[in-house]
């Protein structure tokens, strides 16, 4: 397919009609964008019909994104779009499956999900709005919020550490890691782009800005750095796990961002490539279970 | 009527599901129509498990206490049905196992050791035994060897089953039946089946008794019937799999139990949201909680009819025998499609796990529907509103349609909406498709009846208990009234039916009266409950005796 | 009866509610009771967020179309409103946002730049202007912001309100009423100190609106009030982790709505089985699924009188104001350790984050109730049977006690049971607490009514719709019936109460009728149904105007 | 308290009436007779009264432990017990708490419970019946289970690769980490009192035999070995994670036994031992926030 087949969708098409009520200055703005460039740039670069990429939303103010794009989505329940995606995966090999999740969407509430898609190997691609906060319910910790947040329901602050979901998307045998940050849209779209064509589960970090509540733009800024080509082997789980615990979402000490591993593993959903029958195929098919039965 | 008996009492996990199959699989063979019990507490080896095997020269659907052929691997297995056992039993046990025997006692270890052959076969001595105790032929029950062990062992099956042949004597003679040989399925056997015949393209689910023995059906039978078949991490990803599965265009399944049900709602009332059709097989066993998990109930109608945040059309059929378990799986599939509404195709264990003779050529399928597709014209709105609720589908991948599906509260296209009415507007769209679903279905045989209509007394049952009922009904020359569809609630056909029905009794496997609350509901009087809530299916007699303290 | 009502509208996050609460507030120093409806979208910043406050010289729970005063922060505060603004109607609008603006224009940029003070002060500058149109002194407004504005900040709003007050004019001139100062509350915090004043110790919650600011204010005055707050992974994880802090002695409440409810019905189950008491504040959002998030609706009575698999007795509640609200949760938790059974008390957006001055001194208590405990004597049976179905409570930690809960089939010690009898004999147990419990509850006031008994017409409702029927029905000599209790159903009350109702309508916000539905269930003929289902709760007028087409 | 303030609890005395309906070999009972021992020598050694020890169980045959043992017990429901286990240690920290879960009930259904538990360092006790199938469902395969795997529900065999249950925990932040097998009691024993004593979240995978679907008795006996003393530094994370990484559940590999992670971290439920106060005194705290109400 070359990419002149979708006329009707140019990449500016891609934003939906509807109003965008994300506050002033929300990181999501850049992973919409962002996200709708790696969309049609892939369409254009790697021939994929705009009609083939679809979108998951979760619950939360991240989710409103499956609204935002005008690209086929299944904005979903809170927690639970992972498996929505896998499900689509293994109905039609052909789409490219987009999670947007939010941290307490995906870390809290449905992070057995999670795990399992890295652990299948499942093809799709997840990428996390991380702003280490609840937004739309207005302000709670979350799984990657540090030590000490003062969240409305722990105006005393939180004991606990955060976790580390690179390390456990590693642990858990994701073949693709990454993180990305709000504030380096260029990086973020090649990423982007780079999970989308992955084959296999690929997931990306994407520290994101909440304006409203935990802005933490300066401290980003001052950590957050490119991983350098070559500082990593993204093939060797090792050399990965070294980077990915240079930060751990609670100390202070250098952000990296990029891809922390990439790897080949069978993926899940092809296993399932059965030849597809039809209907009245299947019927003859019962009978003959029936008649042969023992 | 010819009947027959046959209770055979052993351990777990030494074959007496597939004994008593096999005693089934004799009795078909001769022309019997079988039905079996099969009664097995939470474990893997030990304990007690029995299945009583009841073959008769019509169809049957339940159990009656008294046998006539008690077939005992232990002490236990005479000792737990005296009640079962009268004049007329014959009792044939493993004298290797049982002290305090009576009747004809087998030595299974010594036969099996002097046939070397492995232990598994003492079954089929038990079968060889049964054969002559009820004067079938050896021949008949070579067949029926032949027919259900495999090429490499059946050579010790046939040594082992001749010893027990050899071993008693013949008591009485089943003549041969003029049934055709039907073979014998469970409830799950038949629901997997008719799911296909409506279309299913993948079956998802996690293990939960009683609905297990589906999930492994559909694996074992994957590439027979061309399904694909996936066990995810949980009920939760089961639900979402299967909704992401039909998003997509893959007619799905999903099969659990109660506790399972309950982690599958949140997914629920997302299809009733983003009207993504997906059938639930939902098996009912005791509970609350964990309860009596390989037991028997009819615990879950409210349940299943009020399961899920918000108001959204559901259609609930609760089949009673394999004919309709395989006609309603398969309509269910369709008309959840033809609707966008999720389907619970409600059984139980008794059903569930329960074989019967199974004749496909008899059932009327149900009429063939289609979803309504998008045809291509102008752009594609997912929801968009029409008369009958139900707006065309597209699928991702495909050219021209951008397919937006929401958990939202939403406008035509999809996009999330807050505005009162086009809140309004979409909530009466949902409850269209309910009403339209209801008119479609006043084409189907949603309520059955059995026995004569001005018989004066009628018994209302729903689910597996349909058979038992029926053939209690026949003592008191009742008429028996059975909803085959519980929602949307076939109101015109129950009130048609009911006129008439003289005194009414209501016969229900739960200690509240589920069926009798949902008829209230709607208006009707359910008459006078008789609940059954030990975990066990009502047999024949226990019920007639029950209801003589009603209708006498 | 003297009453004004006063609309204020802007974007979200300018502090809408806090604004409406300190008008609430102004009232309430001058001797009102006040109500608050908040209306605001699924978002943070922007977007149109209003509050509508009404004070009256009596009790109310509703608010009515047609304000007194609008005070717009942006021109959607007014054009969304029109149809609220006669020619009565006060307006006053931020000029600096408002273009085509009409009525007082305040330029509350410059206020505030001139002033020097946060732009969050432009909420006292309008309050200050209500003051002045209403006629209200000076030094009460000052009062009130005394009374709400923390110190730091307090000699900027006093500066910003006056500029307010002094740029309009007196329009009407509100009188002193003779009501105390009563505090104004929101449902969810009245129900938070409803649990305490039950005997609560812990709180668990996950977010999710319109629960969630019963978890922020429980957080918040955790020490103040004594309890402990957890907010853990997911909704399953909070019915898990309340049920463990119940099984170790701890009372123990949980909080939630539609979604969040779904993924706690296997653990209700499990409550249901176990008999560990736990109390859950589930309050409804329209649905299906994510639906209408921050709007209101009465959907979920089936599902939560349903939700679960099995049969075991529940309490459900549905309290229709701030003293039901905090009675209730009171009662429900009590009741729940008293019987050992899962209670819930069904609120919803417009009960639990309305607003309503609190009277704490007009509350009759509940009776207080005590859970059983284990006397110590003999060996320790967690379930051993007894004639109302209550087996005595003892914690893990007690010496001489072995404390066994499950969720299996139990006998009485709580070791599993697959035996026929004991499983029927423990539904049985189950069955008798909720019986036992029924039989409490009759001295409780498990159904209100409102009005003359010889009305000839009745309104019958539930939950949060309470106030809006008792002011319509004034308009129409009708009498108003609530049942306060919803499961166990008062039966008998019920009937007594609605001898000679005459005609009936049955009030909800839902669009199937539920209370309708569990009417007849239990035998009752529920009337004809006024139904509003578009997120919104209605207005005394607009109830009026519906109620004119039935009884006229 | 000393050893003999509960002379009516001897160890004996802790093996319950109920009829024990596993199957003949199965490793649960070496689970089930090495926790009584562990129970009752905690109970002399440290001087914990009996009745301070509660019992979760999951459902699964492992979760029949807690009928058979003379212990306070929660048996739950599938996956879910770990919550339970850490709302008890909240209502009474003099609790000992330990649940015993199975491979299917904790790493599938349930496993965001127990990355949280060890996030939080909830001072519970997860004892995992590991044997890598689901048993009292017959047979089906299980997170832990070798890629290959043939069960009921997938007859062609799994292509998916285990998870290394261990390597989750570490990156979950558990504070104690450690592996027993069915076949070494004494040590299991061992491992079960210095996980019950170990202040905040323990961990023990225990490989055990299921004797009637996934028999791996001459494969253990063969690979498993205990790990010499000094051969970890089980303080460092990095240490631990070598030796966690030498065995995955897959390949053919030595599989070390014994403690791999102990460190000490703030204990989540430390946080919530707030005064606690009785009814009247809570009602008279109402009052007062009513009457300051603002
Ligand atoms: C089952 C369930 N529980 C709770 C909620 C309420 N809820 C909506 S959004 C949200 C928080 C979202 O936080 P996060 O995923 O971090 O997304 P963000 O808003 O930060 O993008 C919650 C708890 C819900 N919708 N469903
Ligand atoms: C929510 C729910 N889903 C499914 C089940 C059925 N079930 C009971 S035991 C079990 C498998 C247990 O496997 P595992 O945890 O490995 O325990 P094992 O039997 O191997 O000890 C399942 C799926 C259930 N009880 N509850
Ligand atoms: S609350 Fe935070 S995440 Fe949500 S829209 Fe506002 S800035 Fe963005
Ligand atoms: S099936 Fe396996 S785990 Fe279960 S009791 Fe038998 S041997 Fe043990
Ligand atoms: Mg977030
Ligand atoms: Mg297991």
């Amino acid at each position: 397919m070359t990419p002149d087949r979708s006329p009707g969708h140019p990449a500016g098409g891609l934003i939906s009609p509807a109003e965008n009520t994300w506050c002033p200055g929300c990181g999501n703005f850049s992973i919409q964008h962002m996200m709708k460039s790696a969309v049609a740039e892939l369409s254009e670069e790697e021939g994929i019909p705009l009609e083939n990429f679809v979108l998951l939303g979760g619950i939360g103010c991240h989710g409103k994104l499956a609204d935002y794009l005008n690209v086929n989505s299944l904005y979903a329940i809170h927690g639970r779009s992972v498996p929505a995606a896998t499900g689509i995966r293994l109905a039609n090999p052909d789409l490219k499956v987009i999670c947007h999740v939010g941290d307490g969407d995906i870390y809290a509430e449905g992070l057995d999900h999670l795990i399992f898609a890295a652990k299948r190997n499942s093809d799709i691609t997840v990428i996390v709005h991380d702003n280490r906060v609840y937004g739309l319910t207005t302000g709670q910790y979350t799984p990657t919020s540090p030590a000490g947040f003062r969240g409305r329901s722990t105006p005393g602050g939180i004991t606990e550490h955060p976790l580390n979901p690179l390390g456990l998307m590693l642990a858990a045998g994701a073949t693709y890691i990454a993180r990305g940050y709000t504030k380096k849209i260029r990086h973020l779209k090649d990423l982007f782009k780079e999970a989308i064509m992955h084959r296999g589960f690929s997931f990306v970090d994407v520290l994101q800005i909440c304006a409203t509540y935990f802005n933490l733009t300066d401290y980003y800024n001052e950590h957050a750095y490119e991983i350098p080509a070559g500082e990593v082997d993204t093939g060797r789980f090792e050399s990965a796990l070294g980077k990915i615990r240079e930060w751990d979402y609670d100390r202070e000490a250098p952000i990296p961002l990029g891809t922390f591993y990439s790897v080949e593993k069978p993926v899940y959903e092809e296993k399932f490539q059965v030849l597809a029958a039809d209907r009245s195929e299947r019927r003859a098919l019962v009978r003959k279970v029936v008649e042969e039965w023992r | 009527m010819a009947e027959y008996s046959v209770l055979i009492g052993g351990k777990a996990g030494e074959g007496i599901n597939t004994a008593g199959l096999s005693i089934a699989g004799l009795f078909s063979r001769l022309g019997y129509r079988t039905y079996m019990y099969f009664d097995y507490p939470s474990l893997i080896r030990g304990g007690h498990n029995f299945a009583i095997v009841r073959a008769a020269d019509r169809a049957i659907g339940a159990h009656r206490t008294p046998v006539d052929v008690l077939l005992a691997f232990d002490q236990n297995s005479i000792e737990n049905h005296r009640q079962k056992i009268h004049d007329g039993t014959t009792v044939v046990h493993d004298a290797s196992q049982v002290v305090r025997g009576e009747g004809y006692g087998l030595p299974l270890d010594d036969i099996v050791k002097e046939e070397n052959a492995p232990p598994i076969t003492k079954n089929s001595a038990m079968l060889g035994a049964l054969a002559r105790v009820a004067g079938i032929g050896r021949e008949v029950l070579e067949d029926v060897l032949r027919g259900s062990v495999p090429a490499k062992h059946l050579e010790a099956n046939l040594r082992v089953a001749g010893r027990g042949y050899d071993a008693v004597e013949e008591v009485f003679t089943v003549k041969r039946g003029d049934a055709p040989a039907f073979p014998v399925l469970t409830g799950n056997e038949a629901a997997g089946l008719g799911l296909v015949h409506g279309g299913l393209g993948t079956y998802v689910a996690y293990p939960m008794t009683p609905s297990s023995s589906l999930l492994h059906f559909l694996a074992n039978r994957a590439e027979d019937l061309s399904v694909k078949v996936i066990h995810p991490e949980n009920e939760i990803s089961v639900i979402l799999m299967a909704l992401g599965l039909a998003y997509a265009g893959e007619k799905t399944a999903v099969g659990t139990s109660g506790g399972g049900f309950c982690l599958m709602t949140e997914g629920l009332s997302l299809a009733g949201m983003s009207e993504i059709p997906v059938t639930i097989v939902m098996g009912q066993r005791p509970g609350p909680s964990t309860g009596l998990p390989t037991y028997t109930s009819q615990t879950e109608l409210h349940f299943v009819l009020n399961a899920g945040q918000g108001e959204f059309p559901r259609l609930v059929v609760a089949p009673g025998d394999l004919e309709e378990t395989y006609a309603w799986s398969a309509a269910a599939l369709m008309l959840s499609w033809r609707y966008q509404v999720p389907a619970i195709v409600l059984t139980d264990k008794t059903l569930a796990e329960g074989a019967y003779s199974f004749d496909l050529g008899s059932i009327t399928p149900p009429p063939d529907r289609e979803p309504v597709l998008w045809d291509g014209a102008g752009e594609y709105r997912r929801y968009v509103r029409t008369e009958d609720g139900v707006s065309p589908l597209a699928f991702p991948g495909r050219e021209g349609a951008i397919v937006k599906a929401t958990s939202y509260a939403h406008d035509e296209a999809g996009f999330t909406t807050e505005k009162p009415v086009e809140a309004r507007e979409l909530q009466e769209k949902l409850l269209r498709k309910g009403e339209s679903l209801k008119a479609e279905l006043a084409a189907y045989p949603t309520v059955k009846t059995y026995g004569a209509r001005d018989a004066g007394t009628t018994i209302v049952c729903w689910g597996s208990q349909k058979w038992v009922c029926i053939e209690a009904a026949e003592e008191f020359g009742a008429r028996v009234v059975q909803p085959l569809v519980l929602s949307p609630f076939p109101t015109r056909q129950w009130k048609e039916t009911m006129i008439g029905a003289g005194k009414v009794v209501c016969v229900e496997n739960n200690a509240t009266g589920q069926l009798g609350r949902l008829l209230r509901q709607q208006g009707f009087d359910p008459g006078r409950p008789i609940l059954k809530y030990d975990g066990r299916p009502f047999a024949v007699d226990e019920l007639t005796a029950r209801l003589g303290e009603v209708f006498a």
